[in-house]
């Protein structure tokens, strides 16, 4: 028997390490797969405010991944407090409610709605404009990340999760400044930001020009990034970008990530996250580990320092 | 009937129930049925095969070469039969993914996500339709004339198309009972005006308690100019390009008209079939 | 006829848009492509002192894509006047030299040592790391790109480009500073920081660890990035990042680059300039361009901003 | 014939000449020699035919179901006949890539980069030679015994293997009119001290004026001690993971001893065929 669980900090403890990734998960995955198998449920991001999605196309296929422009579209959190969480209560897996916010203190205000009955716990998605800061996303710098963290830790005891960009040009600052403002855990990492051109009609794929890359095609960076951040910080990292199976599961929880999410691969694949967990679990036996969380301290490498940004040319 | 909705959607006690399946779907034959449309045949037993009229499958569809689709495809169920288990699909091939799809050879297998969505409605005092669909939309509204007939509902379907070749699915229609019209740009009888004379005729003759359709923007729009304006019960069959089919990337939607408000819906959870009178142009 | 000539500036004009990527060409193509019909050739990355390489294994195939960690073994810049000069002097494509250094002053030095007959132009590698501000790369911050662009442009007369680096949080920035220090154009971009395990030896794939992403993999991140930059600044981009065929080099003219480079597509099939420049060619003809410098003004989008830095989530 | 160097790479003054071809080469055969070997016969007439033993070419590789083999494959070449245009290789199926190799079917094609690097070299004074190898050294080894024949030189091939099933070869050495002597490991005849004995016998019956091997680290360090202290010629052809095949990448260097220092040499430009004296243990 391989134990599954993982230990997530201030109480929160999964039942396996594998869950949705913001925005890729919905009611709609309950009709195909038994959402109490999950680790935990995580929320499409929810702002306080009633916010419309970007113009489509939307979405487009680019070799091996996804791009898109979804944006935040969001009923707001009076909706979703009244309408999507009674439907997530139904189900045993603790339930991450992801939000979103436009300033600093419009972060803390959303996370002090959130101290409710069938919430577990926070990710914040700092992967967001600030339009305090000319639009600039708050975890592109380490003050930022810092001051929307620490405005959500005043107010609420919850878990807190950072997820952070990768389009930072620093990411370990970012994840160090998130832990020091008290956040629970990082989320590593969004999309990043790529564009495709149709020759053809010679206008960009998406009606928002540029848009978020996510798919195998961003693995090994989200991976690189997960490495860096989990020897960068002692609470815990989970990994997200581009994982498909329990391999690439696997990859991240050597890496230095204590769970991990699933993003892209359940929209062309819905059980992607059952076969990661049945995965994970048979690697595990055929290693020889008797738990998941001795995944973390396997990988033998001549450790580099988290901040090493040079690309090798 | 409508398509189970989230409240229904409970953890089981002790077994989990999927209403969902992603089947590992078998080919039974994929021919050409013109220059342009195959049909496959799947074989794929359990709830596959219990698709109801205007649901459809989000399909993976094969790497081949330098067609690499990353997505799978919408494609409307042409027919599912739950006594058999089979499954069959009326496509047109049209990019990597539809010839990724086309490669399939019997034998083959490829995975099939469904039934999704919501299909269409036929309300309890609607005895007479008019069905009206141009293209692939053809192979959407098809099985609906079934449901018609399986009901005691009147079907009249009128079947838009380039020239004589490119006509779909009309023996599905007729071995149905339903009456065909064909119209045709080659001959000039599918212009607007003489589609809407053949739908007031219809209208006039007691032939007419509902208007279905899909595949054409014009003809929607001409159908929901009718509609409210003959107070007839209406709905439509939408497009929308798709990554997950199941409500949860957001990438499907377009704007509705609610009670005068615009609003956005998912194509692929709140439709594909929608109310005729919600519908905005395309 | 469609006229593939394209200005450079500072009298640079090259008879086609496509060249070699710095690192991914050397004298053995010209035993399978006529290096005459290249719009340039550009060489590996040269530093002044004697430099190894990294450890083996220093590649990995990722899907669809290559992580190196080759880094730049240099046999110094006197080996290369006395050697490899001779060579590409024989050919009549414009020799751009690709340089590196640990600091700004020695920038400025190995600049000064390339005024020399059949070199037409200079390359800053600038992605590699500056050993007076912790190993961080100068193209990082607009900052540390000036001070090297600026000591290169006091002693050279030649062109100048930069060749960013994709790993910076603000490219448009640093594309700015390098045009204000002087810079005639920008290679946008270099590899991508990234990193792969293997799950069987639990080791990283590549004996350093972490590596450069460069293939199709990162099409879509380069040509937001050179959209970015050639929307941020006059002077010329050189797009660079995943071009494989003639449609993705028309991709990158219509995000604004003037001209374009070939890396990684030339590994697994090294007539892929050749092929890419009969493609743009047809597509010129085909769209009725007279002109590939036309390409430029071509898109149809409302223009975003170059400092657009959110991710659509 | 070692590969015209760089002097030799002149831009045409008219035309440009190439020395290198990526050839789309057309499968005639390609069949199991045993349980992990393929052997597979092109047409791939020109430049690719003219390669010489111990020269290699970069495969690409088909990419199928989940194999994505992104680099090409490097390969020696088993045989090549400018007189057919035929050039063979004798591969083992071990990962991603040569899976993809050995999917291909008779009437499929492929591209075929070569002929690449720096062959064998039989230096004048050499006129009996032994080579030894193992497992897939041998495809590298064999072609240089007809080499050796062609000049009139004198060959004896070792050939080591697990078992008698894993014997590669020896029918292409003794049609080459090369004396074989089989080790093994299962009958023990493969170790050291056996094959250093027979090494020093050929040497002292003047049957080794040059010492070639591939395939083995052990092996290759026996001969190389044994070519110092003998004072015999020696080449030692060297494998190393390959993104390029053209001296561009440098992904392929390995550590060489020259003159007491180590200096790194690229294997598909300095080599694949390096001095004996210069190789470090691998
Ligand atoms: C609910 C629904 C039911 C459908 N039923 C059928 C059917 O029964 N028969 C049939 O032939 N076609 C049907 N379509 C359209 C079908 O999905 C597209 O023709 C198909 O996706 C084209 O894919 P491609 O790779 O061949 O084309 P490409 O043009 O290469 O596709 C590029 C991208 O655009 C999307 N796309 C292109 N056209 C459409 C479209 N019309 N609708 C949605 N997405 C599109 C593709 O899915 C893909 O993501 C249906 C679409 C929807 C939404
Ligand atoms: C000059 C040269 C000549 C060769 N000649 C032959 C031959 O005639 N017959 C034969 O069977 N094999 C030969 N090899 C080895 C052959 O290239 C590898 O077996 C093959 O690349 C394995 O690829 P794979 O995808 O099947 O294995 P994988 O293990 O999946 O390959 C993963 C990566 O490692 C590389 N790799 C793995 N093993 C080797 C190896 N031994 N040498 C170099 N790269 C390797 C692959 O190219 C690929 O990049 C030769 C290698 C070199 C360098
Ligand atoms: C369609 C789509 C919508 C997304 N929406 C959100 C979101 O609302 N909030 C968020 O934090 N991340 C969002 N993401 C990012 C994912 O959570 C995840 O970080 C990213 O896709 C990388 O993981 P993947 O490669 O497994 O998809 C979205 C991604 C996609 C593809
Ligand atoms: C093996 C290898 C070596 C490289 N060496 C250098 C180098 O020396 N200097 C440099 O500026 N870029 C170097 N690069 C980066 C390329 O020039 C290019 O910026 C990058 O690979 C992206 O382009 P591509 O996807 O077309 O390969 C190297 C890339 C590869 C793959
Ligand atoms: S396709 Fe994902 S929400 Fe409709
Ligand atoms: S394989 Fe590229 S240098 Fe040898």
């Amino acid at each position: 028997m391989v134990d599954l669980k993982v230990d997530m900090g201030r109480g929160l403890v999964l039942a396996n390490p594998v869950m949705p990734a913001s925005g890729t998960f919905a009611e709609g995955l309950a009709k195909v797969v038994d959402l109490n198998g999950l680790g935990a449920l995580v929320t499409k991001t929810i702002t306080a405010e009633l916010r419309g999605g970007n113009p489509t196309p939307r979405v487009a296929e680019v070799g091996n991944g996804m791009l898109n422009s979804i944006g935040i579209p969001s009923k707001g959190i009076d909706q979703f407090l009244d309408e999507a969480l009674p439907f997530y209560r139904r189900f045993s897996s603790p339930l991450i409610v992801s939000i979103s916010a436009p300033t600093v203190d419009d972060f803390g205000r959303a996370a002090a709605r959130l101290n409710v009955e069938g919430i577990a716990g926070i990710e914040a998605n700092i992967s967001c404009p600030n339009i305090e800061e000319d639009g600039k996303a708050f975890a592109m710098r380490p003050q930022t990340t810092e001051q929307a963290v620490s405005a959500m830790r005043k107010v609420t005891d919850l878990p807190l999760w950072a997820k952070l960009t990768p389009n930072t040009g620093d990411i370990a600052s970012v994840a160090r400044a998130a832990e020091a403002a008290g956040a629970d855990g990082l989320v590593v990492a969004n999309t990043i930001l790529a564009m495709t051109i149709d020759i053809e009609t010679m206008r960009p794929t998406l009606g928002n020009v540029m848009g978020g890359l996510s798919g195998p095609a961003v693995k090994p960076i989200a991976l690189r990034m997960t490495y860096q951040c989990a020897r960068a910080v002692d609470i815990p990292v989970i990994g997200c970008g581009g994982i498909a199976s329990a391999e690439d599961a696997v990859e991240f929880l050597l890496a230095g990530a204590r769970a991990v999410q699933v993003g892209t691969a359940t929209f062309t694949r819905p059980g992607t996250m059952d076969e990661v967990i049945a995965g994970i679990t048979e690697y595990c036996r055929r290693k020889g580990f008797n738990a998941v969380a001795e995944l973390g301290a396997a990988l033998n490498a001549d450790m580099l320092a988290p901040d090493v940004m040079e690309a090798a040319q | 009937m409508r398509q189970i909705d989230n409240a229904d959607v409970t953890p089981g006690s002790g077994g989990f129930a999927a209403q969902v399946a992603d089947t590992v779907a078998r080919v039974v034959s994929n021919d050409w049925v013109n220059a342009e449309y195959k049909l496959i045949v799947l074989d794929a037993p359990g709830l596959a095969a219990s698709a109801e009229a205007g649901q459809f499958f989000n399909i993976e569809c094969p790497v081949v070469g330098e067609d690499k689709p990353f997505f799978r495809r919408p494609m409307s169920t042409y027919a599912a039969d739950p006594e058999t288990g089979r499954v069959e699909f009326l496509y047109k091939v049209a990019g990597a993914g539809t010839r990724g799809l086309a490669s399939l050879i019997s034998g083959g297998t490829t995975r099939i996500l469904g039934p999704l969505g919501v299909g269409f409605t036929l309300p309890d005092d609607v005895r007479s339709i008019v069905v009206l669909g141009r293209g692939v939309g053809l192979a959407t509204l098809a099985p609906l004339a079934e449901m018609a007939r399986d009901r005691g509902v009147a079907v009249t379907a009128i079947v838009s198309a380039r020239g004589p070749e490119q006509i779909l699915s009309v023996e599905r229609f007729r071995a149905a009972g339903a009456k065909v019209e064909i119209v045709l740009d080659s001959d000039g009888t599918s212009a607007m005006t003489n589609v809407e004379a053949i739908l007031r005729r219809l209208h006039a003759e007691g032939r007419a308690d509902g208007f279905y359709t899909c595949g054409s923007n014009r003809l929607m729009l001409l159908m929901q100019k009718l509609a409210a304006e003959l107070d007839v019960f209406g709905e439509v069959a939408m497009e929308q390009q798709m990554a997950c089919g199941l409500g949860m990337c957001f990438c499907c939607v377009r704007n509705f008209t609610v009670e005068g408000e615009t609003i956005s819906k998912r194509v692929c959870w709140d439709g594909p079939v929608f109310a005729l009178s919600e519908a905005t142009s395309w």
